[in-house]
């Protein structure tokens, strides 16, 4: 039963959901709407449980005294101010003026931002020791980087200005944008696209049951 | 306020910056509050705006004149029983739930990605390369060729029920210069995007804080 | 003016503003130079009347739950001649023959309407306002309208039909792999170079890193990379060469572990595993790379795997791999990060190529069939493209029928909506 | 010993440099530190030299190591912030393309703002919200906005304060609910879409502040992507503009351009080529095109110049190191 009842719920609202597509009648379309809102709430859930795991994952590691408990007792404690502060400031914790607000603009933003602003740095330092043009397929990547680099900022076309209007670097790089890179993507969107089909398929039919964890 | 307001976000932004140096204690500060911030905010935020807004004004509407919507109500139990991992004894449960995510998404991105990855992009290749009597400027004619041999040439290099020889290796060949200039452009934007993001972070330092540039 | 206008009158109202509207609009270059309205133009402009919308007409919305009414009209003439003058649509709408009420508006210039909160069943009659600041006008009303239900969308059985063809290979080639009918798979240029690779490793007598991607067991591209460790180990146990395997996430430790242990089962040397071979770090994304540059410069690897799922750490790990000098292979779906792998390793598995190296390693029915049945699509998709784009290059640039009716056909056949 | 005590000297000097900045700042020492054309020019070849340094240490087989690098990039980087160059942006045939979309939507419709993405992408995008809701705002075209990212709605308020405060904005006193309106965030990702093809108000029963949706004018009449004329979708990732395409472009019919992060761009030009998506604007080169094409110049073009810098950088730094490859390196790998 444990497996057997999952299974089924996955195959009836994969099939509910496919068989919407194509027959709009009652009852489909309302057990569409209906899937749709339950995921919602579902979805939310699951952020919770996910908090709720760090929440209990950092306690653990400060009652065993863990290698860097100390981390641990600083994550408890922005957590709780966190959700703190938003509990308490209720519905509209967004509005601009309130504490929660004030903990996004000047703590939650720097943070978040400057973890991923600092990627630059690495690539700086990858490209200058690492990425080479060690074949024909890298030098052509590489050469349709440099054009695309130039062609998307001012300093390109001005470096080329004696080229003539619709020939400069700008010009080239929309052009690589909207013809071999649209046929790339293409290419590779319609391979993704095929290869969710086959795995969508394959967990409705139940074939695929890894996600349901091993027993 | 403000002021302890600038230096608090130039704090915490130079501590994550001092990763740079090496993995430190104020990085390791700093990332931690931003691990407990950003759950803390998850957390409420889809309080408030869904299992609140969405499911608890929806089972029990302020406005008299609203019907309750009781259908709700499976959502919110699949929503708990995802909750009961985290107790061991009955965290079986959560595999319902669990399911029907799975399920859900499975039977929805079936379809979409089909009709607008596949059927879609399959029938925005078929174009005509040049039009009645050749009359397409010469810069649609080679882009339209550039992408109707481009996509076929790139999908052959994704097939792999044939050896990659003789006619059919060497459009495999064009294929993979194809997706090389792809990979070529999205490498540019990358490099592009991090240094926006960089950017934006040398702005508030530098403008915001220090205020040295306008 | 509440009663809808009557033919003769709204005819008689028509000419009135046919002749304002062509008076003003000889007018035109005046005004339009002047750039201003004068205070008479617009007191002429707010008490006239306007001109109702014309035709209008309410249709059934096709292949829905019949809950949607279209309504189509010809704009008001003022909205056409006297640019600014309507202000706005308003949609009236009786249900099952009791009072109007507004359902809607609409913008200047617009001229439909989709009415979605009809109820099934019941019988609607429409209207439709043109407003202008100081006057309104009516349209005649439309025949009452029941919305009706389909039970089934036919302007999507090409792509029923097209998908149901896909979806059948799929599961006709993985019952087929699994009676045990091999499949072909071409050759995976990047899979070749893995032995070679651990060879190297083992003449250095330097260890083999091996890195499954920084996501959970749910992510495929997280079990590809382990069922290609799988195959690695396999090598590693004949050679006896060293192996090292820091992972962020302990349910892909646990995995990693079985799979090496399963494979020095098989290989005849299961003294020669030890849990150690495989360690988890931290779930945390930087810390894990700070871990994993740590482990590489102090062991020198002579060989990195990068097989999974990657973010932003992929480049730190190259760039690493590179400066210790290490035979560096790759292989990830995420496009974004395939061009740092490309210009920074030896040899990169693109995309798919993933999974197609892991289905022809593990020989899994599962993996194999999917891989077929895709390509059963890819095919399709293929043979599309070559006929349709010749019919429809041959059929405009010489007018030949016979090709524009195939291209208008396939043209049709994929299109969704 | 002796180098730890540089160490901590050179912090220490770091940051009284910075305090001495701030209150010089506060108490108005200074009003900005823009350089002169002729320090800008000084600057461009000092950089310019130090990096055939570079190249020149490199090629004698030792390469700059990675810490020196990052600091040469803060650098490179950030010194030409305070250059006064104008510099024309060009425009790309995709970001015309949502132009000319943009200039088809007439007063009085109502417009679909999807704001999904959260602070680390608001350098590309926030610039993109701003002069999209700009130009709405001045034309009277009424805003929805929702967010299927939590961060959004708020990346949205920051938005609407800044814009709300122009003169030209604030003059004609827009008034939240009739012009504009924040419906919040909502979770389920995709299936937020896909509910809200068949009702919005059962995905968004109240806005941000807990307003119920049938007491807000604006969406009042609004039932579906019927009532939407032109939607525009701000994205950083999952979820984000390929689930409108796929969802509430192909199966609802919204008309939508979209403004992307440029790592995220590329993937959607088969969606703008097919017409799917009608324009789009990648990056940070996106938002200068968007601000040079409604005429406001703001962040994005301000920023143009450094990121100009940032790849001439990049693009160096990638030519130095393949020098020295074919020089050295190659050859000690095959030997």
């Amino acid at each position: 039963m444990r497996r057997e009842i999952p299974l089924l719920i996955t195959g009836i609202v994969g099939i509910v959901l496919v068989v919407a597509y194509f027959i709009p009648h009652f009852p489909f379309n309302r057990m569409a709407d209906w899937s749709a809102d339950w995921f919602s709430i579902v979805a939310a859930f699951a952020i919770w449980l996910g908090a709720l795991n760090l929440f209990r994952l950092s306690i653990e590691n400060v009652v065993k005294r863990k290698p860097g408990w100390g981390y641990a007792v600083v994550i408890i404690v922005c957590f709780l101010i966190s959700a703190g502060v938003g509990f308490i400031e209720g519905r509209d914790f967004r509005n601009p003026g309130s504490a929660s607000d004030w903990i996004y603009n000047y703590v939650y933003t720097p943070l978040s931002s400057t973890m991923f602003a600092i990627l630059a740095f690495f690539v700086a330092s990858a490209s200058y020791r690492a990425f080479r043009a060690r074949n024909l397929d890298a030098t052509l990547l590489l050469l349709a980087a440099f054009f695309v680099m130039l062609g998307r900022v001012p300093i390109g076309d001005m470096l080329v200005g004696f080229l003539p209007e619709h020939w400069r670097l700008s010009d080239l790089s929309t052009w690589v944008m909207n013809f071999p890179n649209t046929a790339g993507q293409r290419a590779i969107l319609i391979g993704i696209a095929l290869g969710i089909v086959s795995s969508s398929l394959r967990i409705i039919l139940g074939i695929e049951r890894s996600h349901l964890g091993g027993d | 306020m403000h002021h302890i307001a600038l230096w608090v976000a130039a704090f915490l932004t130079l501590g994550i910056i001092s990763f740079l140096y090496r993995d430190n204690a104020w990085y390791k500060i700093c990332e931690s509050v931003f691990v407990g911030i950003s759950a803390g905010y998850w957390f409420v935020s889809y309080f408030w705006d869904n299992l609140y807004g969405k499911l608890w004004l929806g089972v029990f509407p302020r406005d008299p004149a609203q019907q309750p919507d009781y259908i709700l109500l499976i959502g919110g139990a699949l929503g708990v029983m995802m909750l009961l991992r985290l107790i061991p004894k009955i965290g079986w449960l959560s595999r319902w739930p669990l399911a029907f995510i799975v399920g859900a998404t499975a039977g929805l991105n079936l379809i979409i990605y089909f009709a607008s990855n596949v059927m879609v992009q399959v029938e925005d290749t078929i174009r005509p390369l040049f039009g009645a009597n050749y009359s397409s400027s010469a810069y649609d004619i080679v882009g339209n060729i550039v992408v109707a041999v481009g996509t076929f040439a790139a999908l052959i290099y994704f097939f792999f029920s044939k050896e990659h020889k003789g006619a059919f290796g060497g459009a495999a060949k064009v294929g993979i210069f194809v997706l090389m200039v792809t990979f070529g452009a999205s490498f540019g934007y990358t490099v592009m995007s991090r240094i926006s993001l960089l950017l934006g972070r040398i702005d508030f330092l530098m403008g915001d804080w220090l205020g040295v540039i306008k | 003016m509440t009663r809808p206008a009557t033919g003769c009158k709204s005819r008689t109202r028509m000419l009135w503003v046919a002749a304002i509207g062509l008076s003003v609009f000889l007018a035109t270059p005046a005004i339009s130079h002047s750039q201003t309205d004068t205070s008479s133009n617009r007191l002429l402009r707010d008490t006239i009347p306007p001109a109702p919308v014309t035709s209008l007409l309410a249709s059934d919305r096709k292949y829905d739950n019949g809950e949607a009414i279209d309504l189509t009209w010809v704009p008001s003439i003022d909205d056409q001649l006297l640019h600014g003058k309507i202000t706005a649509y308003q949609i009236f709408r009786s249900d099952n023959g009791g009072e109007f009420k507004k359902v809607g508006d609409a913008i200047p210039g617009d001229n439909q309407f989709s009415d979605e909160s009809v109820s099934y069943g019941h019988s609607y009659v429409y209207y439709v306002v043109a407003l202008t600041a100081g006057g309104r006008a009516e349209s005649i009303r439309t025949a009452s309208l029941i919305a009706e239900r389909e039970w089934i969308n036919y302007n999507r059985k090409y792509l029923f039909l097209i998908g149901f063809i896909i979806a059948g290979s799929v599961v006709y080639f993985i019952e087929t792999a699994r009676r045990g009918k091999k499949l072909f798979i071409r050759r995976i240029a990047g899979l070749e170079a893995v032995d070679e690779a651990i060879g190297r490793a083992t003449e250095m007598g330097r260890p083999i890193l091996f890195i499954s991607g920084t996501q959970d067991m749910d992510n495929v591209q997280t079990i590809a990379g382990i069922t290609i460790l799988g195959h690695v180990a396999r090598t590693i146990a004949d050679y006896d060469t060293k192996i090292r395997m820091p992972v962020s996430r302990s349910l892909v430790m646990t995995a990693a572990r079985e799979t090496i242990k399963t494979s020095y089962l098989a290989a005849g040397r299961p003294d020669a595993y030890s849990d150690d071979m495989v360690n988890y770090v931290t779930d945390e994304q930087f810390g894990f790379v700070a871990a994993v540059n740590g482990i590489m410069v102090r062991e020198k690897p002579a060989t990195c795997f990068y097989l999974g799922a990657f973010f932003a750490e992929s480049l730190i790990m190259a760039e690493t791999g590179y400066s210790i000098g290490a035979i560096q292979i790759a292989g990830t779906a995420m496009p974004t990060q395939l061009p740092f792998f490309v210009v920074a390793c030896d040899f990169t598995l693109i995309g798919e190529e993933l999974f197609a190296a892991s289905a022809y390693l593990s020989n899994e029915p599962k993996q194999l069939g999917s891989l077929k049945g895709q390509d059963v699509g890819k095919a399709i998709a293929l043979a599309m493209m070559i006929i349709g784009t010749i019919a429809v290059t041959v059929g405009q640039a010489w007018d030949v029928e016979f090709m524009n009716n195939i291209a208008h056909w396939l043209n049709s056949a994929f299109k969704t909506n | 010993m002796n180098g730890r005590m540089y160490k901590y000297l050179a912090a220490v000097a770091v940051v009284t440099a910075c305090v001495l900045l701030y209150v010089g700042k506060r108490v108005a020492w200074f009003e900005d530190m823009m350089f002169p054309t002729w320090l800008s020019i000084l600057v461009c070849v000092l950089i310019a030299a130090s990096m055939f340094w570079i190249l020149l240490r490199t090629i004698k087989g030792k390469p700059a190591e990675r810490r020196t690098v990052f600091l040469y990039v803060g650098i490179a980087v950030s010194l030409p912030l305070l250059m006064t160059i104008s510099v024309h942006v060009p425009i790309s045939t995709e970001g015309q393309l949502l132009f000319d979309g943009m200039k088809r939507i007439q007063p009085g419709s109502k417009v679909l703002v999807s704001f999904d993405y959260d602070p680390p992408s608001a350098p590309e995008l926030q610039p993109m919200a701003e002069a999209f809701m700009r130009y709405c705002f001045e034309r009277d075209i009424k805003v929805i906005i929702i967010g299927l990212w939590p961060q959004g709605p708020q990346q949205a308020n920051l938005a609407l304060a800044k814009l709300l405060a122009e003169p030209a904005i604030s003059a004609k006193n827009l008034v939240y609910g009739v012009d504009y309106v924040n419906l919040g965030f909502q979770s389920g990702n995709e299936f937020v879409i896909q509910r809200m093809g068949s009702d919005f108000k059962s995905m968004f029963p109240a806005d941000y502040r807990g307003t119920p949706y049938d007491s807000l004018p604006l969406v009042g009449n609004v039932r579906n992507f019927s009532g939407i004329d032109y939607s525009f979708n701000l994205s950083a990732g999952y979820p984000g503009t390929r689930e409108w395409v796929l969802i509430g472009v192909d199966r609802f019919g919204l008309v939508m351009g979209a403004g992307n992060t440029a790592v995220q761009t590329t993937g959607m030009y088969p969606y703008v080529r097919s017409g799917q998506l009608k324009g789009i604007l990648g990056g940070m080169s996106g938002a200068a095109e968007i601000e040079e094409l409604t005429e406001r110049l703001g962040k994005g073009a301000k920023f143009m110049v450094a990121q100009s810098f940032g790849h001439m950088v990049m693009i160096v730094f990638i030519v130095i190191g393949n020098v020295a490859y074919f020089l050295h390196e190659r050859k000690k790998k095959k030997a």
